[in-house]
């Protein structure tokens, strides 16, 4: 057995073999469950960066399970596209692990060994469904991210579970849909295989429910990553949930839900189908427009710091969608790098909400005052996150927004540039106010007249240093993101595009 | 052989029949549980005798095995819907169900 | 031979749905499970009754079989919850909500 | 006749489609959305067996005599068993969510003492 | 397919559906659901999905019936009537489900006609799955062979998603502390079991037949419907129909909680550590010919038919601690004392 020619599938049986071995390992004492979790995530990462090195040097690879040939067994497929977001996945998930350990003993101390086991699951999910080249495997994945998403939200605090019974119903309405136009897809061509789809399906273009099918998948995965009029269980859901869970689950379950959009556009229907045959480009760049603006302005209007990311989630939902259904190469690049941007700058805030919250028990933007004096590398780092977030030249979050405006240019979809334009402004508005808060405001003191000296007060160094990697690394792949879009991403654009 | 299944069918749907009335027409719950427990039991039992002999066509190892199957269904239904019977008919006594009596004013259901 | 026992199927579905009246009307929940119960006792005859006209009744008994040991189990569930709340009545449902009144 | 009975399958699945649908969103008591939503999984698995289905057709095991010599096995005798392994798949994963679904119901009762959803929303 | 019968189960199977939805007493809906869920047993089997109907038939009737029941059991029967109200909610369901069904209907006006033996479906990939799969694997069961083979890995994945469950509602509902974050009454008074003699002695009775057969399910399913799945939800099954018929305390005894996460975990790791084992002896994941190597005096073929075998029982193992698991956790409320 070669580690490097067996990496696909590594890469997700690693971390499913390693929550087995937490949850036994639990049973026998606690302590032993991250060092495990975090095992199984680090081999994880190197066989996806691994991977993605393999293709980089040799092109795409497919990988058969159980030996059989693709439409008949299931088969992996690994080309830039899914490398990238493989490598994004496990290396988000490693530091939402290693960030864990203080915020789970504090959160949830009595399950700690059923909290790491359903967090290695997700990541396993998430990974699986990111590598498969199988639309029914995409199911199963998809099931088993969403059961153990379900879990972990409802693993917090008292309103936790409300929120997490309207992910339920909403979230498995979502997967039937998916399911279900899957379903149409066998029925009208007998296959399951997205390789083998994408040659058959030419001839049958002109049927309705082939368009149906498209459509059923499509508004299934828009349940699932919170497509704007579809959002409703999203806020609440990540809100409530463990701080821990949530560094997990907000950045990554959108942004693969995302990158499934994309994988089924390009690669089960062509693009040809998706931009030009159907017409349908034009109402999903105006839904995204709508998505952008009222995610940022109900951000806008939450006096609850972390119910403000996850309407800022929603509005760069809107941003990935519209981009991928521009029509134009450079608006399918900027969504692709923003699936990776966006996924490490929704890291960093969740990163420092946990430890607003682990220090301060709170996440309303109240809590935030006076936090530049006591903690002023935790500030730094998350500065950096809310100037990635706006769209600030050095850090990474300009360069997405740059391609995707550089598409909307191409494409002439003058309205899609200026949703981006305001929803940067009300960003910045936004990230000022909670700046302000934390830097200007003092801590409210009764007792006497005078500030006392302030003591600072960091948190511990596990949740730190995970933080300081997430901010550094979106500068490095602000400074890098020229080299990432021409050895990576240009491959997976297809070449038909402006 | 045919014959006899035919007529073993068309008894065990006669009972059927009549349990499914029974079930339907019957004044109180005590009644109608003991049209659905008795006739449910008797008309499974002489169906599943007819299948067996429908299936025994031919002596074989197969058709034994077959045949020695659906006895084990009828034995298992035999043990089963009694008790079941037997269960729903207390939780209703338990729960306070009075029995239908002739005269209304005696008691009222 | 074969359209005799489709016609007893279709027979058998047919008092089935006399049954499902008593089991969807039936004035308390008890009444309900009676009916289920006889749903249940039906299917397992239907199942053996499909596969003989299939032809494959060696495959079809398992599932009869199935049937027939875990129809038992929810009649005896659902009789054990009256067992512990001895409450039929359909206007007193609320057990933990006696003043409720509509 | 035979169109009837050549979409009558599909008419269903829809129909069990919407009333699971409908069940789900309107619905104000949360077990109450739980049966629809098992409704809703089962409608699908309806149209995916339907698609499995065909005439003059057995079941997907094939008759095979012990120590026989084995016939060329005939494709057009055999029901297609791919949906059949797809749905087991299916049902299982809905067995799964019901679970969870219901035990996120016992604890939303434990802490609000309802499960009506707008007496739960208005402890929130 | 028999026409006659799938449009009589058809037609009472929605106004199962119906019922189930318009009935204002959740104990009542669970029993019309769980004859819904038998008339879903029979429509499969009537359409030749005989294992899809035995795995309905296993779980319809003995877990997800009983799971409703037991819910039911822990919270309240109640479901309020009101006069009014929710009219906005109700209209946005009913426009959203008649939007799905007019789209739904417009998708079907293109479909291949149901049954014919001339549908994609039939043509692409199935002829191959029916020819080579006596050839291939030496099963006859050809949703076996698919389930457990060829789409292998779905399978594997489907039982992670059962293991996922079972871990879900012990991180739901499990409580270790006496009282946690709770300040209402039990809902129930406690009950010592369920005190019938003659139910006691059948159900003592039937127990050890029906473990022997969930055994002969699992062993049996290449030659006929059946498998791990399915044997082990009726090894389940035969569990709760004691912790039913007795106490669960009882069943708590046999099957400790500890016992039951590790069988859970066992069980995947069975299965994913046969598909292990083909990676170290060289080959892909869940390449099970090349336990040929391994295994005395089996061809490739055979090793096929041997690895199955061996994912099925990890696939019962685990499916029937989870089942356990997940009914106590709901039966006692997440307090393994009592129910």
């Amino acid at each position: 057995m070669s580690f490097v020619k067996q990496a696909p599938v590594l890469l997700v049986i690693i971390p499913l073999l390693s929550a087995l071995l937490v949850n036994i390992l639990g049973l026998v004492n606690r302590r032993y469950c991250l060092p495990v979790a975090i095992l199984g995530i680090l081999g994880s990462f190197a066989a996806s960066v691994v991977t993605l090195i393999r293709v980089i040097e040799n092109g795409a690879i497919s990988y058969r399970l159980g030996g059989w040939p693709p439409p008949f067994g299931i088969e992996y497929v690994i080309d830039h596209l899914n490398g990238l977001v493989l490598v994004t996945v496990s290396f988000v998930s490693l530091l939402a692990v290693i960030f864990s350990k203080e915020s789970v003993k504090q959160e949830v101390p009595e399950k700690i060994p059923q909290f790491y086991t359903l967090f290695i699951l997700l990541v396993t999910g998430l990974l699986g469904m990111t590598v498969t080249g199988d639309a029914f495997n995409l199911y199963v994945l998809l099931e088993i991210s969403a059961l153990t998403g379900y879990a972990l939200i409802a693993m917090g605090d008292n309103r936790a579970l409300v929120a997490s019974f309207n992910y339920v119903i909403l979230g498995t309405i979502g997967a039937s849909f998916y399911l279900l136009g899957v379903g149409h897809l066998y029925i009208m061509t007998g296959s399951l295989n997205m390789a083998d789809l994408l040659t058959i399906l030419p001839g049958l273009y002109s049927l309705n429910a082939v368009f149906i099918a498209l459509l059923l998948i499509l508004v299934g995965i828009w349940i699932k990553m919170a497509f704007f009029p579809l959002h409703g269980w999203l806020p609440n859901a990540y809100t409530y949930a463990p701080s821990a869970a949530g560094c997990l689950v907000a950045p990554l379950v959108t942004k693969v839900s995302v990158y499934i959009m994309i994988r089924i556009m390009l690669s089960v229907f062509s693009p040809l189908y998706v931009y030009s045959i159907i017409g349908l480009s034009e109402t999903i760049v105006w839904m995204s427009v709508i998505a952008i603006i009222s995610g940022s302005i109900l951000a806008l209007a939450q006096t609850d710091f972390k119910k403000m990311l996850t309407y800022l989630i929603v509005a760069e939902v809107g941003y990935m969608v519209g981009g991928a259904w521009l029509a134009s190469a450079a608006g399918l690049t900027g969504a692709i790098l923003h699936i990776v941007n966006d996924a490490l700058m929704t890291l960093c805030l969740f990163l420092f909400a946990g430890i607003v919250i682990y220090k301060k028990g709170g996440h309303q933007l109240q809590d935030l005052a006076g936090l530049y004096k006591k903690m002023p590398v935790t500030m730094a780092a998350f500065t950096v996150g809310a100037l990635s977030m706006i769209g600030v030249p050095p850090t990474a979050g300009f360069f997405s927004k740059w391609y995707l405006i550089l598409g909307a240019i191409d494409a002439g979809k003058y309205h899609f540039m200026a949703a981006l334009l305001v929803s940067s402004l009300i960003n910045a508005i936004l990230f000022f106010k909670v700046i302000e808060i934390s830097y200007f405001e003092p801590k409210v003191d009764h007792h006497g007249g005078e500030t006392e000296k302030v003591i600072i007060d960091e948190a511990p160094l596990t949740m730190l240093v995970p933080l300081i990697i997430v901010a550094l690394s979106l500068i490095v792949i602000g400074l890098y993101s020229g080299d990432i879009i021409t050895n990576i991403i240009q491959h997976s654009v297809p070449a038909g595009l402006l | 052989m045919d014959i006899v299944v035919i007529v073993l069918t068309v008894i065990a749907l006669l009972f059927f029949f009549a349990t499914t009335v029974g079930l339907l027409r019957f004044p109180d719950f005590y009644s109608r549980m003991h049209a659905a427990g008795k006739g449910d039991t008797l008309s499974s039992l002489v169906i599943l005798l007819a299948l067996v002999l429908y299936n025994f066509h031919e002596i074989n190892l197969a058709n034994l095995l077959v045949a020695m199957k659906i006895l084990l269904i009828a034995v298992f239904i035999f043990m089963a819907s009694p008790t079941a019977t037997h269960a729903i008919i207390d939780a209703g006594y338990e729960s306070g169900i009075k029995p239908w009596a002739k005269n209304p004013e005696e008691e009222s259901p | 031979m074969d359209s005799f026992f489709i016609g007893t199927g279709v027979a058998l579905c047919l008092l089935m749905l006399l049954t499902l009246h008593r089991a969807i009307h039936g004035p308390t929940a008890i009444d309900r499970i009676m009916g289920v119960n006889v749903i249940g006792t039906k299917t397992t005859i239907l199942l053996v009754i499909i596969g003989t006209i299939y032809h494959r009744v060696d495959m079809f008994i398992d599932i009869a079989l199935a049937y027939a040991l875990l129809n038992f189990i929810v009649t005896i569930a659902a009789s054990r919850y009256f067992q512990q709340h001895k409450n039929l009545n359909p206007k007193g449902y609320g057990y933990r909500f006696p003043a409720e009144d509509d | 006749m035979q169109s009837i009975i050549s979409s009558y399958n599909y008419w269903i699945y829809i129909l069990l489609m919407m009333i699971g649908l409908y069940a789900m969103l309107a619905k104000n008591n949360l077990v109450k959305k739980v049966i629809g939503m098992s409704i809703f999984q089962t409608a699908i698995i309806v149209f995916y067996v339907s698609t499995g289905a065909k005439e003059h057709a057995t079941i997907p095991i094939i008759a095979h005599g012990h120590g026989a010599v084995e016939a060329a096995v005939d494709v057009a005798h055999y029901a297609n068993p791919l949906p059949h392994v797809l749905m087991l798949t299916a049902i299982v994963v809905s067995v799964g969510t019901l679970g969870v679904a219901l035990a996120i119901c016992l604890g939303i009762h434990r802490r609000y003492n309802s499960l009506e959803e707008d007496e739960i929303q208005e402890q929130l | 397919m028999i026409w006659q019968l799938d449009l009589s189960i058809l037609t009472l199977i929605v106004i199962c559906a119906f019922a189930t939805i318009m009935v204002k007493d959740l104990l009542s809906a669970a029993i019309i659901f769980g004859a819904y869920s038998f008339l879903m047993c029979l429509l499969w089997t009537e359409m030749g999905a005989v294992d899809v109907a035995f795995t309905e038939a296993s779980v319809g009737a003995g877990v997800s019936t009983v799971l409703f029941f037991a819910a039911v059991h822990q919270t309240t029967r109640r479901v309020r009537t009101r006069k009014s109200g929710r009219m906005l909610a109700k209209v946005f369901a009913l426009m959203a489900a008649l939007l799905t069904g007019l789209v739904l209907i417009i998708a079907e006006t293109d479909f291949p006609g149901f049954a014919s033996p001339f549908t994609p479906a039939s043509l692409h990939l199935s002829p191959y799955y029916i020819t080579q799969s006596l050839h291939d694997t030496n099963v006859p069961n050809i949703v076996t062979s698919v389930l457990a083979d060829y789409r292998g890995f779905d399978t594997m994945f489907e039982t992670a998603v059962i293991f996922t469950a079972g871990l879900a509602v012990i991180a739901i509902l499990r409580r270790y502390k006496r009282d946690d974050r709770c300040d209402l009454p039990e809902p129930y008074v406690i009950s010592e079991g369920y005190p019938d003699t003659i139910i006691r002695f059948i159900a003592r009775q039937l127990a050890p037949f029906i473990q022997l057969f969930a055994l002969y399910v699992v062993a049996h399913g290449h030659h006929s419907p059946g498998g791990g799945f399915q044997g082990g939800v009726i090894l389940g099954a035969s569990f709760i129909l004691l912790a039913i018929s007795y106490d669960s305390r009882m069943i708590i005894g046999i099957m400790s909680e500890r016992l039951n996460i590790l069988l859970g975990n066992i069980g995947v790791l069975i299965y994913a550590g046969i598909g292990f084992l083909c990676l170290l002896l060289g080959a892909n994941f869940l390449d099970y010919s090349v336990l040929s190597k391994v295994l005395p005096a089996t061809d490739k073929i055979m090793a096929r038919s041997h690895g199955m075998l061996g994912i099925e029982i990890g696939v019962a193992i685990a499916v029937m601690a989870i089942v356990i698991s997940i009914y106590l956790n709901i039966i006692s409320h997440g307090k393994y004392d009592k129910g």
